[in-house]
């Protein structure tokens, strides 16, 4: 235990690294039990606890001395036990691995060729400390980088999407589908469309021959047109009048160029017109 | 490991003036769930500002606030920014929802008046089948799509209407004769014309 | 309560100063609920906008909000506007509630995914050695830190997992290369004491 000064305590600087205000960490072979379940919480497991003996002793951690740091560890490790807690086994894998360099560095080392690396027992294991106190030290460094929720809020501005009245859209093509829809409906529906007919030439045949059985069957014909109705009344009563001439249910005469016209009910009898029309035309 | 600590004994200087007092409001509130009462405003300094002092501070934030994109408004439970009505199209944009439609009546009232015009109501109920509730036409007017152009000559007098100049810009015609041509359809509807004629 | 009717047809004549743009982008910077990308943001305006003229305005933009509670930060997923950290003990106040402080295991394990990224559970129990509770990850998981981005081909095929663009924006950040540098054993104040002490 003669190397044990060489890892006894400096003026530690611990709790800076660890957080805990570890003042009177024992070091040597007693521990006082409450200590124990403090430091095995404030280790964060083997390489934490080697770490915390190694930065604790001053010593450069790529020169390791194996014997006073094995018996160390293997001291916290026993007292550890004997308080009955639950010793993780990641601890014991550990003081294997310790056990085991430490008699590696006994034995003589192998003569090697000039200018070719000795491999050192310890490389694996300060390879591994090195890794996690990198980790160690960026896990605080991220942690002292302001977080959101945390260290600031983001800011999102209240949105009242109700003020906006949102309009629907329309393409032409819409319409041309609704179109394409009426057309459907409509076959389904024709009945009610000839009812619902506003301008029939039918309609207006019949009140022609109305009008003219009416008045006795002969009526000039300018007076049978009432043009307040409009253009489209009068059309469509105009295009009867030429249907009830193509059917022959009535006659229209006209005297001479500009006189005024007449029209007059016809017998409706087809024969003899087309008669004479079948001679005119040989 | 130390935390980043925020230790209440060694917080920043209490804000003092004015301005400083304001900018502490504003990024209270602009980071805000909901709006904040005077009661919440008041927890966030260490000292004792009084309602007056506060509502003055407030109402001049407001007044700072003018003609910026957000505004800080005082409602019922407190008071809070709010995005500005007319930079809402542009979020939309960001984040578009599902457009609304028009039901299927407003479609084909808007087709008949587009491909029929000048139509009246009844011209409308004539080739649809169905009575047109007037609400149909207000929507259409509304939008700024259809309007009155004169009436018909017959009986009652009905109003004539028909597509306006608005509801081309909006579909991205020039004029009506852009609209899809109907071919084929309107094929079948004369045919369809033709045998409802037939006595 | 004024309404604006937003017609998908018509838009709002589209703002065509510099000035004008920068509100907008202001507006939907401020009212956003998670970083906004420049293609987010080009999407906001009807009319094309390149990318460098977009990231000149952005500049713009956090140039005049630079000394104002809240700033513009550029993020790993975007832009995205948050209050200054010293305004923190003030929003604590108001809000005392903030999320738990993590553990050192858990903190460990998040700084051995960031640096050492993509890593399995193996590789961070290797670092680490101890093995890593399920809760570790789940915790970091759970808060949209880090997330299983492939599985590594060796037996049991054990996910790999690495932080993701949430764990970037909530530290601030635009990328891992942006994380603090590793600090070297041999730089660090102890070994200097170790050195001095060592014979």
């Amino acid at each position: 235990m003669s190397d044990s000064a060489t890892i006894a305590p400096a003026a530690a600087p611990l709790a800076r690294i660890y957080g805990e205000p570890m003042v009177q960490l024992p070091l040597d072979l007693y521990i006082p039990p409450d200590a124990m379940a403090v430091m095995l919480d404030a280790f964060e497991g083997p390489l934490d606890l080697l770490l915390y003996l190694i930065r604790k002793a001053n010593v450069n951690v790529l020169d390791i001395p194996m014997a006073p740091l094995t018996v160390q560890y293997l001291t916290y490790v026993e007292a550890m036990r004997s308080q009955n807690l639950e010793l993780a086994a990641d601890y014991l894998v550990m003081a294997a691995m310790l056990i085991e360099i430490k008699s590696r560095m006994l034995l003589p080392r192998a003569r090697v060729v000039e200018g070719e690396e000795v491999d050192d027992p310890r490389a694996e294991l300060v390879r591994r400390l090195i890794e996690y106190e990198r980790m160690k030290l960026a896990a605080y460094n991220l942690n002292a980088l302001p977080q959101a929720e945390r260290d600031f809020e983001w800011v999102e501005v209240w949105v009242e999407k109700s003020m906006l009245q949102r309009l629907p859209e329309v393409s032409a093509d819409d319409l041309k589908n609704a179109w394409g829809a009426i057309l459907r409906q409509a076959r389904l529906h024709t009945h009610h469309m000839i009812q619902r007919e506003e301008l029939s030439v039918r309609e207006h045949m019949g009140q022609i021959l109305r009008l003219l059985r009416a008045a006795g069957g002969f009526v000039e014909f300018a007076s049978m047109f009432d043009t307040a109705l409009g253009a489209p009344v009068l059309v469509v009563h105009f295009l009867a009048m030429l249907e009830l001439a193509r059917e022959h249910l009535l006659e229209m005469t006209q005297s001479e160029a500009f006189a005024p016209i007449y029209v007059r009910l016809a017998d409706g009898r087809v024969g003899n017109r087309s008669e004479s029309h079948a001679e005119s035309a040989a | 490991m130390d935390e980043l600590a925020i230790d209440p004994n060694r917080m920043q200087n209490p804000p003092h003036n004015p301005s400083e007092l304001k900018r502490v409001l504003e990024a209270v509130l602009l980071s805000a769930q909901q709006p904040l009462s005077l009661l919440d405003l008041k927890k966030v300094f260490v000292e004792e500002i009084g309602s007056d002092v506060l509502r003055v501070l407030l109402d001049q934030l407001r007044e700072e606030w003018n003609g910026r994109p957000v505004e800080l408004l005082q409602l019922a439970s407190g008071w809070r920014f709010r995005t500005r009505v007319e930079y809402l199209p542009y979020l939309e944009r960001l984040n578009p929802e599902r457009p609304p439609k028009y039901s299927r009546a407003v479609l084909e009232t808007l087709a008949i008046i587009a491909y029929r015009q000048p139509v009246t109501r009844g011209d409308i109920e004539d080739i649809r089948g169905v009575t047109v509730a007037t609400q149909i036409i207000k929507v259409l007017e509304e939008r700024g799509w259809v309007d009155v152009v004169g009436h018909r000559d017959t009986p009652g007098r009905p109003a004539l209407l028909a597509t306006t100049k608005k509801f081309l810009d909006d579909l991205g015609l020039r004029s009506v004769t852009e609209l899809p041509p109907l071919e084929m359809m309107n094929q079948s509807l004369e045919l369809a014309d033709a045998q409802q004629q037939t006595p």
